[in-house]
């Protein structure tokens, strides 16, 4: 009988916001990219003024926009910073604390901006 | 192990799919600008918007597109591989279904969405 | 130059019977210290090819007693009636034991075990996981051993001798095989499960491994090797590499045809071809009949030609694909990616190749061998249930019921056995490494390995295959008298030490030379035809007058081997025809009706 | 060598990356040429070459039929049993033999087992009954549904293929591996066992699911059909889902 020297790891957290993000990109990501990203902008498929500013603040301060946008914000955030990360340990790049730190604080500050700004765009 | 990744195509593969989270990571800055934007005013936002209209936006967002594509083609690709093995009828389900079943998923979110942006047209 | 390592029990070989034996004495005693001995990892063993199952009563219409009887049938006569006594009413028990480890079975709907059909024996009793059942046991006892940290594992360490002192066996040596260095293994009691001898044949389905080394290791100590003259063939392997495609394949209703696609078996007394599936007639039927039913099929000019030799048909189509997936997985993987054949679309070319040792390390039937000290079990052992003939399926049972055996047994004789001055062992341990060395040393001979070996495998077919006459066995002995004299004059390309694998090659081809030798000479003294020995020199018969006994083969040093005998133990079930198909069913309805 | 291969016709060149410590100062390639048949293996082409051309050339093997695990090494680059592919893939090319990746070389195609060996030892790689149950008491009972859950990933038989095949044991040997991670799964799935709590530690560490990455090629290259991927991957579910009930204050290893 061998005894493993076992690190226990705070990995489970991050996979799981990891997945969250990862899905809901894989759900929304693209239809948000289009939207906002080509089809607006555009004014292709969709009115160019659909975002305009009274439009897109009542959609912020709708209890569901605010959630929605909280939530792909936040959950991309941590789901880019979890792959980023492990890219750097497979390409030998140094995942020393400061890479730790770029990443997950990286997504960490993301969070936190868009929490407030959201919260300070009222109800 | 250097260069690992660039001995097999299945590395390669491998590799652009983590490549993607480059793309949602670029995405979620945009976003967040705009969020930050809308909680700075109207001038702060129109600004947003402006930039978003910029040939140099709309081919960024026309790679990020490529990107949340591929991202979301090969999330659904290993979602087989994170699953317990699944039973209808007393059959396992295939690989390929789970895998078409995510896909279909991803069709049926984006169509809604883009149903609510329809909806909420002026 | 020598390590030493003391042991209570040291068991050489982590096949299913070493390994059985390990946990055995682990369990009956923890505070001894078992040292397991192999040359290869433990899953590597040739257990692990096992395919069709192991046999343990189970069913309700079935009873120990017909287990009993289809043994001693199968066997010719030749078995210790009461070691199958006590053999046949263990399987079952140790079948559930394994299950209770975590070996995977084949269930039923209803979650009970399930079991199937085997060649020779009457009623379903064949446990079978799958068609992997050796790998999953071998795994299972594998993985069940780490649970015990009293077994202490020489993985690739290759044993090259028994130290043995004053009449009593006292530990071995092993050699390293990642650093070239011995180490002198001391023990109160040793366990030989070194495995069969296939390979001294040339087409045989055993593992690169399985040379008899046990065997020669306990021969050369003066411990008889017994029976060895009956060797298995397997009727239906694959030409060329001979591997294996289970019994499990007839079993579960494969059939076999000739060029016409005519079912020849009930040409040959196994028949009448219809009804079928019956139990123990045609393709049921055992595998020395089926295996000389396709020698002389050969001779009619009835085969298919293959690349490498004649075939006859494996036709498992009217199974149908699921049940084939389900029940023959490795099978149809095999056939698939060696032959290019499905076969769910096309019969499958099968000639015969030699599987089982039946022979070996004479043993009572607590596994207790001559000399005080040494166990046997599994097939270098010959503990006397097989017989002139083994039954698939009982083999993996027999390394189960008696690697226990011979675990509890020689976990007893290591409580109880005083130990003795090391010096002794240690020098008698450097003079065995010294002869090993010299292999790698020599500089003046020139016969190549391989030369020596290919001769050897071939000559073992030509003289000791299915059919023998005295003149072939004569010219395989004469022949091995001559390699054995070459042999010492083989030379290595590798005189390096970590991982010469040539040298391990030349330790083992000494060994099986030897082994070989005592085949060829048991057989040739044999002067009738019983199971697997088949004589078509005017000994066609069988003598129970004069060979109702136990062929007893007697190292003679570089001479041949001494041949003797001794009795056969007949309890309740005298010798009576073997016969099988409907002639079989005859018989057991006269003899039914005469109790 | 099957001994009609003197009918052979065609013949190929094996390279084979040889490396004798002591003798060589690292890893160099030599070149064979053998004569082969439809059905000759890379296995016995290197038989062939060990037989008749060189004796010192030195590798595992055994059952020349997939199931012991012995022959397992880099074939053009990919980790596959020596036994279990086929000259005739490479013909007319030439095909090239190296030692597994990942793994300290201890003597041309033989690698050390010993990391995967030490850590197969540390998993609890056995039933632990969830009931306990003497012979006479006769077996557990487990439905054929039941066995499904966990009968592919009993199928693994430690050929340590996915071992070279996975680049996160090659960053990081650590990492338990996929192989063991199935094995660790099998136990886990099996509706006998009891020991879940205790292995979904291992699932939990650093070492465990959490070094993979889902490259998913340990898949690709396992010759059994185990799918350790899979194995690895839903436990990375299980061990988040009981790394959240042990932080919850409930007791962790159910369902
Ligand atoms: C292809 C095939 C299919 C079979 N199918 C069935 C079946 O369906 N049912 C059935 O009942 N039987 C079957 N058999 C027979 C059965 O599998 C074997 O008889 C049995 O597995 C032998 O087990 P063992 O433990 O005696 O030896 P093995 O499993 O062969 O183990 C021998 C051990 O001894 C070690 N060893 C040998 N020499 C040395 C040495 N010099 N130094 C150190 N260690 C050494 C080896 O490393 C190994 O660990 C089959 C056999 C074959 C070949
Ligand atoms: S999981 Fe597959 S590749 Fe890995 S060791 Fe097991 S059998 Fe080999
Ligand atoms: S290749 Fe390695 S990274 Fe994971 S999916 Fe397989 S273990
Ligand atoms: S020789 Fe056994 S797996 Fe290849």
């Amino acid at each position: 009988m061998t005894t493993l020297r076992l690190r226990p790891s705070n990995a489970p957290v991050l996979w799981l916001l990891f997945g969250a993000g990862g899905m809901l990109a894989a759900l929304f990501g693209p239809m948000l990219v289009f939207v906002t990203g080509l089809a607006v902008p555009l004014g292709w498929t969709l009115p160019g003024d659909l975002l305009s500013y009274p439009r897109a603040l009542a959609f912020a301060q709708h209890w569901a926009g605010k959630a929605f946008l909280a939530a792909v914000i936040v959950l991309f955030a941590w789901h880019a910073a979890h792959r980023i990360f492990h890219s750097l340990h497979d390409l030998g790049l140094p995942t020393g604390a400061s890479s730790k730190l770029a990443c997950y604080g990286g997504a960490a500050l993301v969070s936190l901006v868009a929490v407030v700004a959201l919260g300070a765009l009222g109800f | 192990m250097a260069g690992w990744w660039r001995r097999n195509p299945y590395f390669v593969w491998y590799m652009v799919r983590e490549v993607t989270a480059v793309a949602v990571a670029v995405y979620t800055l945009v976003l967040l600008a705009g969020v930050v934007c809308l909680a700075s005013g109207e001038a702060a936002w129109n600004g947003w918007l402006s930039a978003m209209r910029s040939p140099v936006s709309i081919a960024i967002h026309a790679a990020l597109l490529v990107g949340m594509v591929s991202h979301a083609w090969s999330w659904f690709d290993i979602m087989p591989k994170t699953m317990p093995l699944l039973f209808v009828g007393g059959r396992p389900v295939a690989a390929s279904a789970i895998t078409r079943a995510g896909l279909a998923a991803a069709v049926v979110a984006a169509a809604a969405l883009f149903a609510l942006a329809w909806a909420l047209r002026p | 130059m020598l390590e030493t390592f003391k042991a209570d029990v040291a068991i050489v070989g982590a096949g299913g019977a070493g390994l059985r034996a390990a946990i055995a004495a682990a369990e009956i005693d923890p505070g001894l210290t078992v040292a397991l001995v192999s040359k290869v990892y433990p899953m590597r063993s040739h257990t692990v090819a096992a395919e069709g199952g192991s046999a343990g009563v189970v069913q309700a219409h079935d009873s120990l007693q017909q287990h009993f009887d289809d043994t001693v049938t199968g066997g010719d006569w030749l078995c210790e009636q009461d070691v199958v006594d006590y053999f046949v009413s263990q399987c079952t028990p140790e079948m559930v034991r394994l299950e209770h480890w975590g070996c995977p079975w084949s269930r039923k709907e209803d979650g009970h075990v399930n079991v199937r059909a085997f060649g020779g024996m009457k009623i379903e009793r064949t446990w079978f996981a799958a068609d992997k059942t050796g790998f999953h046991i071998l795994h299972t006892l594998f993985q069940t051993s780490i649970r015990y940290p009293s077994i202490r594992r020489f993985d690739e360490h290759f044993v090259v001798d028994l130290v043995v002192d004053e009449g009593r066996c006292r530990g071995v040596v092993a050699l390293d095989i990642a650093t070239g260095r011995f180490v002198l293994i001391e023990a109160g009691a040793v366990v030989i499960a070194t495995g069969g001898a296939g390979r001294v044949f040339r087409e045989n389905t055993n593992g690169g491994i399985v040379t008899g080394d046990g065997m020669a290791l306990a021969y050369r100590h003066g411990v008889p090797l017994r029976d060895m003259e009956f060797m298995q063939y397997h009727p239906t392997c694959m030409p060329g590499t001979g591997l294996l495609f289970t019994e499990a394949c007839r079993g579960e209703g494969g059939i076999l045809t000739n060029r016409e696609g005519y079912r020849y078996l009930q040409d040959y007394g196994l028949g009448p071809a219809d009804p079928w599936p019956r139990k123990k007639a045609m393709e049921l039927g055992p595998r020395d009949r089926l295996s000389q039913a396709f020698w002389h099929e050969d001779r009619k000019g009835r085969t298919v030609q293959t690349p490498h030799g004649s075939a006859v048909n494996l036709d498992l189509r009217h199974l149908g694909e699921k049940k084939l997936r389900e029940r023959l997985p490795l099978i149809c993987e095999l056939a698939q990616e060696f032959l290019g054949i499905d076969p769910a679309d096309a019969p499958i070319p099968v000639r015969p190749a030699v599987h089982y040792t039946m022979g070996g390390i004479l043993v009572d039937g607590r596994t207790a061998s001559p000399l005080p000290g040494l166990y046997a079990a599994g097939e270098c052992s010959s503990v006397g249930i097989h017989g002139a003939n083994r039954l698939g399926s009982n083999s993996l049972a027999e390394l189960s019921v008696f690697g226990r055996v011979a675990g509890e047994e020689a976990a007893r004789c290591a409580r109880t056995t005083p130990r003795v001055d090391t010096a002794t062992l240690t020098r008698q341990a450097e003079n065995a490494v010294a002869r090993v060395r010299e292999l790698v040393v020599r500089s003046d001979g020139r016969e190549r390995l391989s030369t020596v070996r290919k001769e050897m495998a071939q000559s073992m077919e030509n003289g000791c295959g299915i059919y023998r006459t005295g003149p072939e066995m004569q010219a395989t002995c004469d022949k091995l008298a001559e390699l054995r004299e070459r042999y010492r004059g083989v030379k290595l390309d590798d005189t390096s030490t970590a991982w010469n694998t040539e040298w391990l090659n030349a330790v083992e081809l000494g060994y099986q030379l030897e082994v070989a030798q005592a085949i060829a000479h048991s057989a040739l003294a044999r002067e009738e035809s019983r199971g697997a020995h088949q004589r078509i020199d005017g000994f066609a018969q069988r003598d129970d007058v004069r060979f109702l006994k136990h062929t007893l083969a007697r190292y003679g040093g570089a001479q041949a081997p001494g041949i003797g005998y001794g009795d056969v133990k007949i309890t309740r079930s005298p010798p009576g025809t073997r016969a099988y198909g409907a002639a079989g069913e005859h018989a057991e309805a006269a003899a039914g009706a005469a109790k | 060598m099957s001994e009609s291969g003197s009918k052979a016709a065609r013949v190929i060149e094996i390279e084979v990356l040889r490396y004798r410590p002591g003798t060589d100062a690292e890893p160099v390639w030599q070149s064979f040429r053998v004569p082969f048949l439809d059905d000759t293996s890379v296995l016995e082409g290197l038989q062939a070459i060990k037989d008749d051309l060189d004796g010192s050339l030195s590798f595992r093997w055994s059952c020349r039929m997939a199931i012991c695990g012995s022959c397992g090494m880099m074939i053009d680059g990919v980790p596959r049993l020596a036994c279990h592919t086929f000259l005739r893939e490479f013909f007319p090319g030439k095909v090239r033999v190296a030692p597994l990746d990942h793994m300290p070389i201890e003597r041309d195609l033989v690698v050390s087992a010993e990391d995967f060996v030490h850590k197969l030892e540390g998993i609890t790689p056995y039933l632990v009954p969830r009931e306990a149950r003497t012979v006479e008491q006769g077996e557990y009972l487990q439905t054929p549904r039941q066995l499904e859950q966990f009968r592919q990933f009993a199928g693994c038989i430690n050929c340590m293929l996915c071992y070279a095949a996975c680049p996160q044991y090659g960053l990081d040997p650590e990492f338990i591996g996929p192989g063991l991670m199935a094995l660790i799964h099998r136990y886990n799935a099996d509706s006998r066992d009891g020991a879940r709590a205790e292995r979904m530690e291992l699932i939990n560490a650093e070492q465990g699911v959490w070094s993979c990455t889902a490259v998913g090629y340990c898949s690709v290259v396992c010759p059994k059909h185990v799918d350790p991927a899979n194995a690895v991957n839903q436990n990375k579910v299980n061990g988040a889902l009981d790394w959240v009930k042990r932080r919850a204050g409930l007791k962790g290893g159910g369902t």
